[in-house]
């Protein structure tokens, strides 16, 4: 057990501080909005510029090869100094990590330094109107034809749709199959012909979500990830890998706490006596997190199998996010509910826009429910039924 | 010994129920919300026709003259159907204030009040917001021990938007003085109290209205919604959250109308009763609000779905005249001290 | 809606009031003890000879006919006098409603009176080995034979059954039937040829429950409550009626959160101010609970449908005890863990050993799983699978 | 950056597990709690034989010179054994005080302690009691700031009997004097806190242990135990509480070790990162004891069952060396003040 950083990773810290401290942008509108989408594109160009963008990528896709330990620095470091949302997380994040292990070369080079430098934005297309934690259900299909396939059928709730270029997700390609079985893993061109996105608000009332309706749309062969017929297999690879972690890094959390924190600091005369050890549970909500990633980052360096890790890890962050929001809301008290536009609105509402947004946490990428479930049988090993 | 309401209390229930069935359907409210005024355009004057709105406006000025138990299921219908009208301030809780005031104020403004023309805002410890300014015919403002009441032009209102676009808040900056003066020393100090408790009774009524609205909602919903070849209402995990949320509102309904009949009968136990009932009453609503936008998923989550709009008056009116904290601290200071 | 009493309610009150306060036991030992259960009986036949033993009961088996109100008004006074847990509350809360709606009049003459005196003391016989929740899976036979029944088999979690005398169960008559058919409501002589009881001790240490095997013991005829095979309908006919209140009235769970209240005001000082919000919130389930079965009782009255109100009934106060005993023990700290028997216990160790009774609450009588499932089933109309 | 124990570290585990596998089955705890020591015959013998006893004893004076984080994994297993020695106050705790204090105290008792002979009671604020006073040989004691070396015959004990029937409470009462003082001033201050640290991190260990085994004992009951048809773990109720279960104590049991590798390394964050762990392994085994209660039934109720051992131990170790509560307390100096 060594828990001290090596010099590199401290100097890799100090070099991450510095640009982020002197380049993060303050106050910008929501990523989800009309004025505040451009500035967005705007920071995510310039992060990839100086190649902070994605720093655990290959130099030649725009990174800097960071290790895993430096990513979560890199994170720790984005939102101690205030970095706003990724724009680009989609991708990233999501889509990514699959295209280094199932893209070939020729994808990789077309599809991800583009991808990092902002200039295309990707959304997922998993959900369906009639299959949402069923993801197998879903019944968008892929036809197949010269050259590709033709898509029909409808997505939903994909996230900032309307602000994207491409779409992944799967597509029913065997028409006579069931369940997991025949479903193949398609990249998507919105502009493409046959493809219409329409926005769906989100309970905030940003433009947060789109459906996307295909109608005989066209999508190459270049354009399918994997095999054919394999995309629930390939979907499916890299949740619970060390790619799994990326989404939700403990920095997020542990500078939310610290800003509970200060919160707390200008609020506690005046505040509930009792908030004062809710402010002190949720910090240890964060550091929970953050020493719970520091062991699960250990297991992957040492290529042990991480497992169903990430569905204690989902439970726990988006739990965690909606007890911070609702301790900094008790906080505030009558101001909590204070639209951001209110003049006397509380650090320009973020606690109750960060409220509604961390409510979304238990419900997306699995419910709660659901992950619930993963961990009595897998990890448990309770029976199914 | 009798715990129930009359066949009366009841029919009138129904009868605004159905009422607001018709008129203020989830559309109606959330182009409310978007509107200038956040109100339905032509329901306050048909509330009015209806009696609701002159309640409890002595029958002498036009009213029917009741009192805050007649308004406990009323309050919980409005609730139910999220009506963005002023009925908790300007009928609820200024009338009866008025009505004690008494006087020319009363004389001129209760009479207006029953006929749906004249709407009240109050400004009242805790709350640092006044609601309705933007349409408030007269502001009732405290000061200390003091009430004052003043017109439009003697108030300056900045505009504080809530997340509920029907709760149309402001601060309200004014400057008291002995013509504005309606109460003061002991007398202001227990209508204050009284109006306090009248304000967050009602409050905790429309908050169980708003749950039990959101309950059915989501039940109605995991009826219907099928993933994994069943309706989600089948899976035991929603099924208990749904139970769950159940027995807060069921727990917190009866409190609501024990306070309501001790408050009207001036019991001692009425503030005890009214912070008992408010506090049950928001943490049944936020509750509620959860477990709805849990069981709804996804389009639960989507501005289109009008469930935001129950889950953001349910945020509004669980702050609104004393939070549960602020309530469970009077409570403390009443059984502990 | 009127919350005053009636005179004569007040006059019942006082007199309830006064005689307890002047003969109410302190102290006594625990019922489940060898050294207490006497004490306890003794208690019983005191109550029994000035009729406060069963006061809604008629007046020809020892009652009062006391209104149900009455009723509740007696058992606010006789916990506020500190009361001890009733030795009989098997008899005459669950067993006795079951007599008074089935038993034919030569049983009610026979059992109630003897029940309410404390001079036969009766037993639940419901659980088996195999046989919890699903009550309804139970094995053990009835067989048919001259004038009675011969039975075979095995009961558990028999509360206080080696101090009992008699048991009340159902066991399985057609020996060709299926869960809830086939099945006859009994009353059995512990003392009879043919049955041995074993004792198991609780959670606490004391001797709480028995084992109860049969092997060839006889029932008479006359011993068997309503029509043979019926069982499963008389049993169930009076949960959710309105003795399904009479087990857990509102003022034993009144006057523990009183005494909450008395215990705050004593560690005030030194407790963590958190526990001043928690100690209010308990007062606040107990008054909850106490207004709610005001709203209840006044529909028993009218004659409406009570339903499943019982359901939460049982999870509203099985889980408030726990709460009450939670907060009691926070409230000691470093006292909560200390024996009865030790010198600086608070209270004579009660608050430890409630709160052991306290986490039965969710488990017996129906564990909460079942009545949130009977809840969303029966109330909500939620699907049953 | 490594978050690991080494491969020695587990093997130590590993053999600890085993060995009490097979002599501290939940009969011969059940036996030594009703018996007059609280102890499984020989036991502590063999836990010295193979150095578990001494593990914290320098070297020199016969044991392993191992520090709080080689103690981790042990007192998890000793945890889940639900173990009925001294462990913790006197192999964990006292030995490294002992060898802080130095000087004839370390030279006398040090070698006894790493050879199972001699065992120490610790009387450490914040608790009132003192375990194990009814076998010590020696007696370590604070007032204010001071640390007091006391013998047997120097001290007056009552037995408060706890729920544990392993974990021997006693009031001890008893004079400070000079020459009982071992440590005081500054140095005594700093010896005191760095004491209260390992025993609440100590503490912690064990209830991550117990958390486990009562969930491990829960989920096999469940894969077991048939109701309505099927094993009760199908369940999705009994699922989801298995799992929050499991949630809790894996976000417990890494703040653990976090804490000894800071204690060890002395960090600034010392005493911050022992309540973190403390307060939440607390938590974690109490939630634990009432899942696993709730999930068994009825047979958990039961005395003959063993599943009341593990819990009652987890009452007493999360009260012990300050219980969550406190644990937040002081978080709350740390970070908010």
């Amino acid at each position: 057990m060594d828990l001290t950083y090596t010099a590199q990773e401290e100097a890799f810290r100090a070099e991450a501080r510095a640009w982020l401290e002197a380049h993060v942008p303050r106050d910008l509108p929501p990523l989800d909005s009309e004025e505040g989408f451009p500035l967005h594109l705007e920071w995510e160009k310039k992060l990839f510029a100086e190649r902070w963008a994605v720093v655990s990528w290959p130099r030649e896709y725009g990174g800097r090869e960071a290790s895993i330990i430096e990513w979560l620095i890199f994170e720790e470091e984005y939102y101690r100094a205030g970095g706003p949302q990724r724009a680009t997380q989609n991708g990233i994040f999501l889509l990514a990590p699959t295209v280094f292990d199932f893209g070939t070369r020729e994808q990789q080079e077309r599809i991800l330094p583009r991808m990092a430098a902002a200039e295309e934005l990707w959304c997922q297309g998993w959900s369906e109107p009639g299959s949402g934690s069923d993801l197998a259900s879903l019944s968008s299909r892929a036809e197949r034809v010269e050259g590709g396939w033709r898509l029909h059928g409808q997505k939903t709730w994909c996230t900032r749709g309307t602000f994207s270029d491409k779409l992944f997700g799967l597509f029913r390609s065997d028409p006579d199959s069931e369940r997991h079985r025949g479903l193949t893993y398609l990249l998507v061109d919105l502009k493409a012909e046959g493809v219409s996105v329409r926005p769906v608000d989100k309970l905030d009332g940003d433009e947060g979500f789109a459906e996307v309706f295909f109608d005989g749309a066209f999508v190459p062969d270049e354009d399918v990830l994997g095999e054919p017929g394999e995309g629930w297999r390939i979907a499916m690879a890299t949740t619970g890998s060390e790619r799994g972690l990326t989404l939700r890094s403990p920095g997020r959390f542990m500078a939310t706490a610290l800003r509970l924190i200060e919160l707390y600091r200008r609020y506690r005369e005046t505040c509930d006596p009792r908030l004062r050890e809710r402010v002190v549970q949720a910090w240890t909500d964060a550091e929970a997190y953050r020493v719970y990633t520091l062991e699960s980052v250990t297991r992957i360096m040492d290529d042990a199998p991480v497992g169903s890790d990430s569905s204690l890890m989902k439970l726990h962050w988006s739990e965690m996010d909606v007890r911070l929001h609702e301790t900094a809301l008790e906080l505030i008290g009558p101001h909590a509910e204070l639209d951001g536009t209110a003049p006397e609105a509380v650090d320009g509402g973020r606690w109750m826009k960060g409220y509604q947004f961390a409510l979304s946490g238990p419900i997306y990428a699995g419910t709660n429910e659901i992950q619930r479930n993963v961990i009595a049988e897998r990890i448990l090993g309770l029976p199914r039924r | 010994m009798r715990f129930a309401f009359s066949e009366e209390q009841r029919l009138f229930q129904e009868a605004l129920a159905g009422m607001l069935a018709e008129q203020c359907p989830p559309e109606a409210v959330a182009e409310a919300w978007n509107g200038d005024s956040g109100r339905i355009p032509g329901l306050w004057a048909k509330l009015a026709e209806m009696g609701v709105v002159g309640l409890s406006v002595p029958e002498a000025h036009g009213g029917l003259g009741l009192d805050q138990l007649d308004w406990v299921l009323l309050l919980q219908e409005a609730g139910r159907a999220a009506l963005p009208e002023p009925l908790l301030e300007t009928s609820a809780v200024a009338a009866p204030l008025l009505s004690e005031l008494g006087g020319e104020l009363a004389n001129e403004w209760l009479p207006r009040i029953a006929a749906g023309e004249a709407v009240v805002a109050l400004g009242l410890d805790p709350a640092p917001w006044v609601a309705d300014a933007h349409e408030a015919d007269l502001f009732l403002l405290q000061a200390g021990d003091e009430i004052h009441a003043l017109s439009p032009q003697e108030v300056r209102a900045t505009a504080q938007p809530s997340v509920d676009g029907a709760r149309r808040l402001f601060r309200v900056e004014w400057e008291p003085s002995e013509r504005t003066r309606a109460a003061a020393g002991e007398g202001g100090r227990e209508l204050l109290a009284l109006t306090l408790d009248r304000a967050a009774l009602g409050a905790a009524a429309q908050l169980v209205g708003l749950a039990r609205a959101m309950l059915d909602r989501s039940v109605d919903y995991a009826k219907k919604r099928e993933q994994f070849g069943q309706a989600i209402g089948a899976f035991q995990a929603v099924k208990h959250q749904l139970s769950d949320a159940l027995l807060q509102i069921e727990f917190a309904r009866p409190l609501v109308a024990h306070a309501a009949y001790t408050l009207v009968h001036d019991w001692y136990t009425r503030s005890r009763d009214v912070s008992t009932a408010k506090a049950r009453a928001s943490d049944a609503a936020l509750q509620c609000a959860k477990t709805a936008l849990q069981c709804h998923g996804a389009i639960g989550y989507s501005f289109e779905y009008p469930l935001h709009l129950w889950m953001k008056r349910s945020w509004s009116l669980a702050a609104a005249h004393g939070d549960a904290a602020w309530h469970r601290s009077r409570l403390a200071k009443l059984l502990l001290d």
